[in-house]
């Protein structure tokens, strides 16, 4: 299965990235530790975004509902529920999984912007949950100081979890893109009234493809709250989810690890930029309306571009 | 095979379909011809479920068809290409065919094996008898028009139909391209024992290839015979006269 | 508590009333949006920054004028003029080089532009809060059935059918309004006998965009001229779009009309759970009508 | 050159990054972290916060510093989104390596930098978030408040509403913790006071609600003696704003508890409504004392403008942290935590303590209506009743009572 995806100097290349990433707590100072796993939750939610945005070409305009939901769902079964941590690090990223049927079987039969607003809409009613419903919820102050097992709570800890988490679910993500589900996905992305005339249920396959995006959104949700150990109902506000389009784009749609690149500048760049100056997002602004107007493919995918016409093929590989 | 009644359809008060008819027997090649906007694609949207009808009745194989969703009109074993070309632009070749074929064998949900273990042999195989074998790495959108419209019919065959329905196969294609494709199409009934419906205004074609042929003008059936008859017969001649537009 | 206590008859048409004329602000904003979202593709998310311009226009003028009635007419007059000055600079330098791009693209790069707007708008304005007052005599109130009727409002409910029927008579009576709507419908077409489309899609945007602005202008004197006012009102706008029917202006007045009133009867009826009710009001026009409620051009 | 090598390349430019920004080691100075909203409608408040603490900070530094050491503070802008927030702080704890941090408006992102604080064990001074949790239920040592919260608004709001003779009232306000809190603050203390008030009913709107006018007139047509009105910051603007336009004010008294601060009340001129019963900390011209004067005086010379409410929150935070440096005696944060506990400060409005048990510093509230003055281009409180903190705080019961929870 690993053999047929990935040749031997890839497989080389992956495992010293890795080593290098396992041995960063070692040497860098503990705030970049923080930021990399930071990058590492940012970059995976982006990548889930991107599996229905990218390779399915829907118009998810509320991914981060999915997020922050993976998110309570984790930090109200730890608290609410007492429920011993594994569980309820299993149980929660299915709890987004569910939502994300729930909403996918109303707005499925949509297509495009009208998709896209209906999500929103569905979205700001579960974000209106979250943020009114006090007793539960701890509404808009949301809730701190979650009590998280021993092993993820110093920032090391939380480090490795989130990169062990990310790697993994990253892996699978990527082995869902080119199963023939992924291969699919593309087609209904490109074409979805050919998909049909083939013999293709578009519809139940962007429902399952929204469930699978929501589940690795809800698996980012619960690293959010490893790293964090806060929640709030910000997590699930629609500007969060436009960022994450962003991120999208600017590492690029069509390439798989793209979306990772695009979290990692983000992240970055605010962290940064936001020391020098209050106007980073004016920088931001500046930067992504070059960035369409000059490199609309995003910085990955005009890099492997350049790198060469093997492969620029965007769906390949 | 395929037994269409009294089939309606209409937009905003246009009848763009109207009260047609036609019949379509096991191996047959059938031609639909007419004027523009008689209504031929319209009536191959109808068979394939793209669009529902208001009234009349569609009969594959003695089950109702009609207003079924495409997907499943497609599994019952109709499939089809389109007048302007519709690809998955951003696959390749070799991905474009392949969707169909993994579309029909049912393996859409399978989500961890690599898609490119699956199905290798089939899809090959099919662009090979299309002759689009050595471009099967190429993304679609670099092919040209004419192997475009080919890559269309070898979509269509991923799906192993019974009844491959060809909207224009020929159409913006040079004479050369035409003439293969001509050669192509009989091919396709000997090797795959298929039913073709399709239109085409490019009348010798019709004439070269088609069992039957069926007329159709503003929507409605205006003549279904053998190729001679519809030759010979003077409302057809009087439709293309008299409706001002060339059969070109 | 009981809830049916305060809901009399007077109650609900003054209800009806302050709805119709929240209804006036979102039409004239949600309109502009419909309109460049229907001839020219373009889900212009910067179309909420543009009505905080036009508010901050609005305010600066009329402050520059000096107090009283004149400075008034002179900033709603002027105001959205400059806001439509400045789409037209961003449409003949940004977006006439990018209509064939997807609408997701245009959508990132309309929302790159509200970054960029709003902290040019904290650096001209800073961050303290202005307010600015609307001439004496559109001050106060009068009595309709006992309960108060702002003048203001009353203003606006006059200016509601005025604006639509200046889109209509645009759209339906004039030459440039007819090819837009043909534009929409099919740009190739009107490219090809020989109309010049570049310079309707400017003309449509800059009108859209002077919608953004007026409504700013309009909202001015009632409300608080501050960062974020641009954030409620485009996902308002978005939706009524939405529920509309995309591209249409009068999808733009019927969603219009199901937000003010829906909101303003809501509160009386059922005040706790005002805050959803936009959004139930959406999720149920599209569960029913997934394309909107009236023809779309898309 | 293929994808992983870019990544590569891009994760070496992350580590280079890493490397070369370590982290400024200026090793004789007390530093303070700083993060707040600067972006959007809050920063009308939180500007003044950093003006004001600058402002006695430069004048410390001027006479030499602290225990030898001079204080340094850096700023980072949260956009108000707590996640931008909390990592800043992070970042200002890690990697700036701050002694103190503080600031902060958003409820959410006090209460999240706070946990953060405990963590980290490093003092966190709370100057705007309103939450009384963040002293109460989630209350510890590392934890301080330095501005009034919803508990003791509420209270005091209670106080001044139960000597008037309203029975029938209506609660109204913004939908979110901070208007609910106040909102239950004055009722339940109200309903222990006079226990004869009934509710009528309740309206709540989103935060950055547009237009007013329809709950207005939704709550006259229920006719109430009074109307409690819980909104905070933006939306008093224009609350007022559709008072005034309704006559809501000369129709039915309200409450609200800003809507005397000079933030809410200059933007609206001379056309505020008057009449409007409203609390807060602090007012540019009362008390007026020698100390206020003066303070007013220098914040004027310095930024050309009057300080609002605040003000006093950041010229407390910067006393304080002199203070009890100097009364600790080193630079410690254990010894700067019980420095800290009960100590007392000077300010405009009279001596400041800091409740030792749960780390809340004990301002006066005060009560006042709006009303034209002359001299002035915008309202300003009169008839201001003083509420002294001993009579509207928690009591450290309740306060116990809440973290036992």
């Amino acid at each position: 299965m690993i053999r047929a995806l990935f040749s031997a100097k890839t497989l080389l290349v992956a495992a010293l990235l890795l080593a290098a990433l396992i041995l960063a707590p070692q040497v860098l100072p503990r705030f970049y530790i923080y930021l990399m796993a930071l990058v590492f939750v940012t970059g995976l939610l982006a990548t889930s975004l991107n599996m229905v945005l990218g390779f399915g070409g829907m118009y998810q305009f509320h991914h981060a509902v999915f997020y922050g939901f993976g998110a309570y769902a984790l930090t109200l079964l730890l608290t609410k529920a007492g429920m011993p941590p594994v569980f309820a690090y299993l149980l929660a990223p299915c709890c987004s999984a569910a939502l994300g049927l729930l909403l996918g079987l109303i707005t499925v039969r949509l297509t495009k912007l009208y998709f896209g607003m209906l999500q929103i809409s569905l979205g700001s009613l579960v974000w209106a949950l979250a943020y009114r419903w006090y007793s539960f919820t701890g509404g808009d102050d949301g809730i701190h100081g979650i009590p998280l097992p021993d092993v993820v709570y110093s920032s090391t800890g939380a480090y490795y979890f989130s990169l062990a988490v990310c790697s993994v679910s990253l892996l699978v993500m990527y082995l869902i893109v080119n199963s023939p589900f992924g291969r699919i996905f593309q087609g209904i992305r490109d074409n979805p009234e050919r998909c049909r005339a083939v013999g293709v249920d578009v519809h139940r396959h962007q429902l399952a493809g929204q469930a699978i995006a929501a589940f690795f959104a809800g698996v980012a949700g619960t690293l959010f709250v490893t790293v964090e150990g806060s929640v709030f109902p910000e997590l699930m506000f629609w500007t969060l989810s436009l960022e994450l389009i962003i991120m999208c784009l600017l590492g690029g749609w069509f390439v798989f690890l793209g979306p990772m690149l695009g979290a990692a500048i983000i992240v970055v760049l605010r962290t940064f930029v936001g020391i020098y100056t209050e106007y980073w997002t004016l920088v931001l602004g500046v930067v992504l309306m070059l960035l369409i107007f000059f490199l609309p493919e995003g910085v990955l995918g005009f890099a492997l571009r350049k790198a060469g016409p093997a492969q620029a093929d965007p769906a390949k590989e | 095979m395929l037994r269409i009644e009294a089939l309606t359809k209409s937009f905003d008060g246009f009848m763009a379909v109207n009260n047609a008819r036609l019949t379509v027997d096991q191996g047959e090649v059938v031609a639909v011809i007419g004027p523009n906007g008689a209504g031929k694609t319209t009536l191959f949207h109808l068979i394939t479920g793209q669009l529902a009808p208001d009234s009349g009745s569609i009969r594959f194989q003695e089950k109702e068809i009609a207003a079924k969703a495409p997907h499943k009109i497609c599994r019952m074993g109709i499939a089809r290409s389109y007048q302007v070309v519709n690809l998955f632009s951003r696959l390749s070749v070799f991905e474009n065919v392949q969707v169909a074929v993994l579309a029909r064998r049912g393996k859409t949900f399978n989500l961890l094996r690599p898609s490119r273990t699956i199905a290798v042999d089939e899809t090959n195989q099919i662009l090979e008898s299309v002759g689009l074998g050595g471009k099967a790495d190429r993304v679609c959108g670099m092919l040209s028009h004419g192997e475009q419209k080919v890559l269309e019919i070898a979509i269509a065959l991923g799906s192993r139909p019974e009844m491959l329905i060809l909207d224009e196969p020929t159409a913006g294609m040079s004479p050369e391209e035409t003439a293969q494709t001509l050669a192509l199409m009989k091919r396709l009934v000997a090797e795959f024992e298929l039913t073709i419906l399709f239109c085409e205004h490019d009348m010798a074609m019709v004439f070269s290839i088609a069992d039957r042929i069926m007329v159709m003008q503003q929507g409605q059936t205006l003549v279904e015979d053998t190729p001679e008859a519809v030759r010979s017969n003077l409302l057809v001649q009087e439709a293309y006269l008299g409706g001002g537009a060339a059969p070109c | 508590m009981d809830f049916a206590s305060n809901i009399t008859a007077a109650a609900l048409f003054q209800q009806v009333l302050v709805g119709l004329s929240r209804t006036t602000i979102l039409f004239i904003v949600s309109s502009g949006l419909s309109l460049v979202l229907g001839v020219l593709r373009i889900p212009n998310v910067a179309h909420g920054s543009l009505y905080m311009i036009g508010a901050f226009l609005t305010y600066t003028i009329a402050a520059a004028v000096g107090p009283g009635a004149f400075g008034f007419w002179i900033a709603l007059v002027l105001a959205p003029l400059g806001v439509a000055l400045l789409s037209f600079a961003a449409e003949r330098g940004l977006f006439c080089h990018l209509y064939e791009r997807e609408h997701l693209m245009l959508l990132l790069f309309t929302f790159s532009m509200t970054l960029v707007f709003n902290d040019l708008v904290k650096l001209i304005w800073g961050s303290d809060y202005r307010s600015f007052t609307a001439p004496g005599f559109l001050q106060g109130s009068f009595d309709v059935f006992g309960l108060p009727f702002p003048r203001y409002n009353l203003f606006l409910l006059l200016i509601g059918p005025l604006v639509a029927f200046g889109l209509w008579f645009l759209t339906n009576r004039t030459k440039i309004g007819k090819i837009a709507r043909a534009a929409a419908v099919d740009r190739e077409m009107v490219g090809a006998v020989g109309i010049n489309v570049s310079w309707i899609f400017a003309a449509t945007f800059v009108i859209g965009c002077y919608l953004a602005g007026l409504g700013g202008a309009l909202v001015a004197p009632t409300q608080n001229i501050t960062q974020g006012m641009d954030h409620t009102i485009i996902i308002e706008a978005f939706l009524i779009v939405i529920i509309g029917g995309l591209g249409n202006i009068w999808g733009a007045l019927l969603g219009a009309l199901i937000f003010g009133l829906t909101d303003s009867l809501g509160i009386l009826i059922w005040p706790q759970f005002a805050i959803v009710f936009p959004y139930v009001a959406v999720v149920i026009v599209l569960l029913f009508r997934p394309k909107g409620l009236l023809k779309s051009t898309w | 050159m293929n994808r992983f090598s870019l990544i590569s390349a891009f994760l070496a430019w992350v580590l280079a990054l890493a490397l070369c920004a370590a982290p400024a080691m200026a090793a004789k100075t007390i530093k303070v972290g700083i993060v707040d909203c600067y972006s959007g409608p809050p920063s009308t408040y939180t500007n003044d916060v950093r003006d004001a603490f600058k402002l006695e900070i430069d004048k410390v530094n001027a006479a030499g510093g602290v225990l030898g050491r001079k204080i340094e503070f850096v700023t980072r802008d949260s956009k108000f989104k707590v996640d931008l927030g909390l990592s800043a702080a992070k970042e200002l704890v890690m990697r700036e390596e701050v002694d103190i941090l503080m600031g902060t408006i958003n409820s959410a992102l006090a209460l999240a930098i706070s946990d953060l604080a405990r963590k980290e064990r490093i003092p966190f001074l709370a100057t705007f978030a309103k939450s009384a949790k963040i002293t109460g239920e989630a209350g510890h040592r590392y934890v301080f408040s330095i501005t009034e919260n919803t508990a003791l608004a509420g209270k005091a709001g209670a106080v001044g509403l139960a000597k008037m003779p309203f029975v029938k009232y209506w609660i109204a306000g913004d939908d979110y913790e901070y208007g609910h809190a106040i909102a239950d603050g004055v009722w339940e203390n109200l309903r222990t006071l006079r226990p004869d008030v009934e509710l009528l009913g309740q309206s709540w709107w989103k935060v950055g609600e547009p237009d007013f006018t329809p709950y207005i007139t939704a709550m006259l047509s229920a006719n109430p003696d009074a109307v409690i009105v819980a909104t905070g910051g933006r939306d008093c603007v224009p609350f007022l704003k559709a008072a005034k336009a309704t006559g809501f004010n000369e129709r039915v008294p309200f409450y609200m508890h800003t809507a005397t601060e000079l933030s809410t009340l200059k933007p609206l001129g001379l056309d505020a409504p008057e009449g409007v019963l409203g609390t807060s900390n602090y007012f540019f011209y009362y008390p007026n004392s020698k100390a206020n004067r003066q303070f007013v005086k220098e914040f004027q010379d310095a930024y050309g403008r009057y300080p609002a409410v605040g003000a006093v929150y950041g010229l407390l935070a910067a006393k304080y942290i002199t203070g009890a440096y100097q009364k600790a005696g080193k630079v410690h944060t254990e010894k700067f935590i019980d420095a800290m506990e009960g100590m007392t400060v000077d300010s405009p409005v009279g001596p400041v303590t800091m409740r030792a048990y749960d780390h809340q510093a004990m301002l006066p509230m005060f009560m006042g209506k709006t009303k034209k003055a002359e001299g002035y281009d915008f309202l300003i409180a009169t008839d201001i009743v003083t509420l002294e903190p001993e009579e509207v705080a928690p009591s450290i019961e309740e306060i116990r009572k809440a973290r036992m929870k």
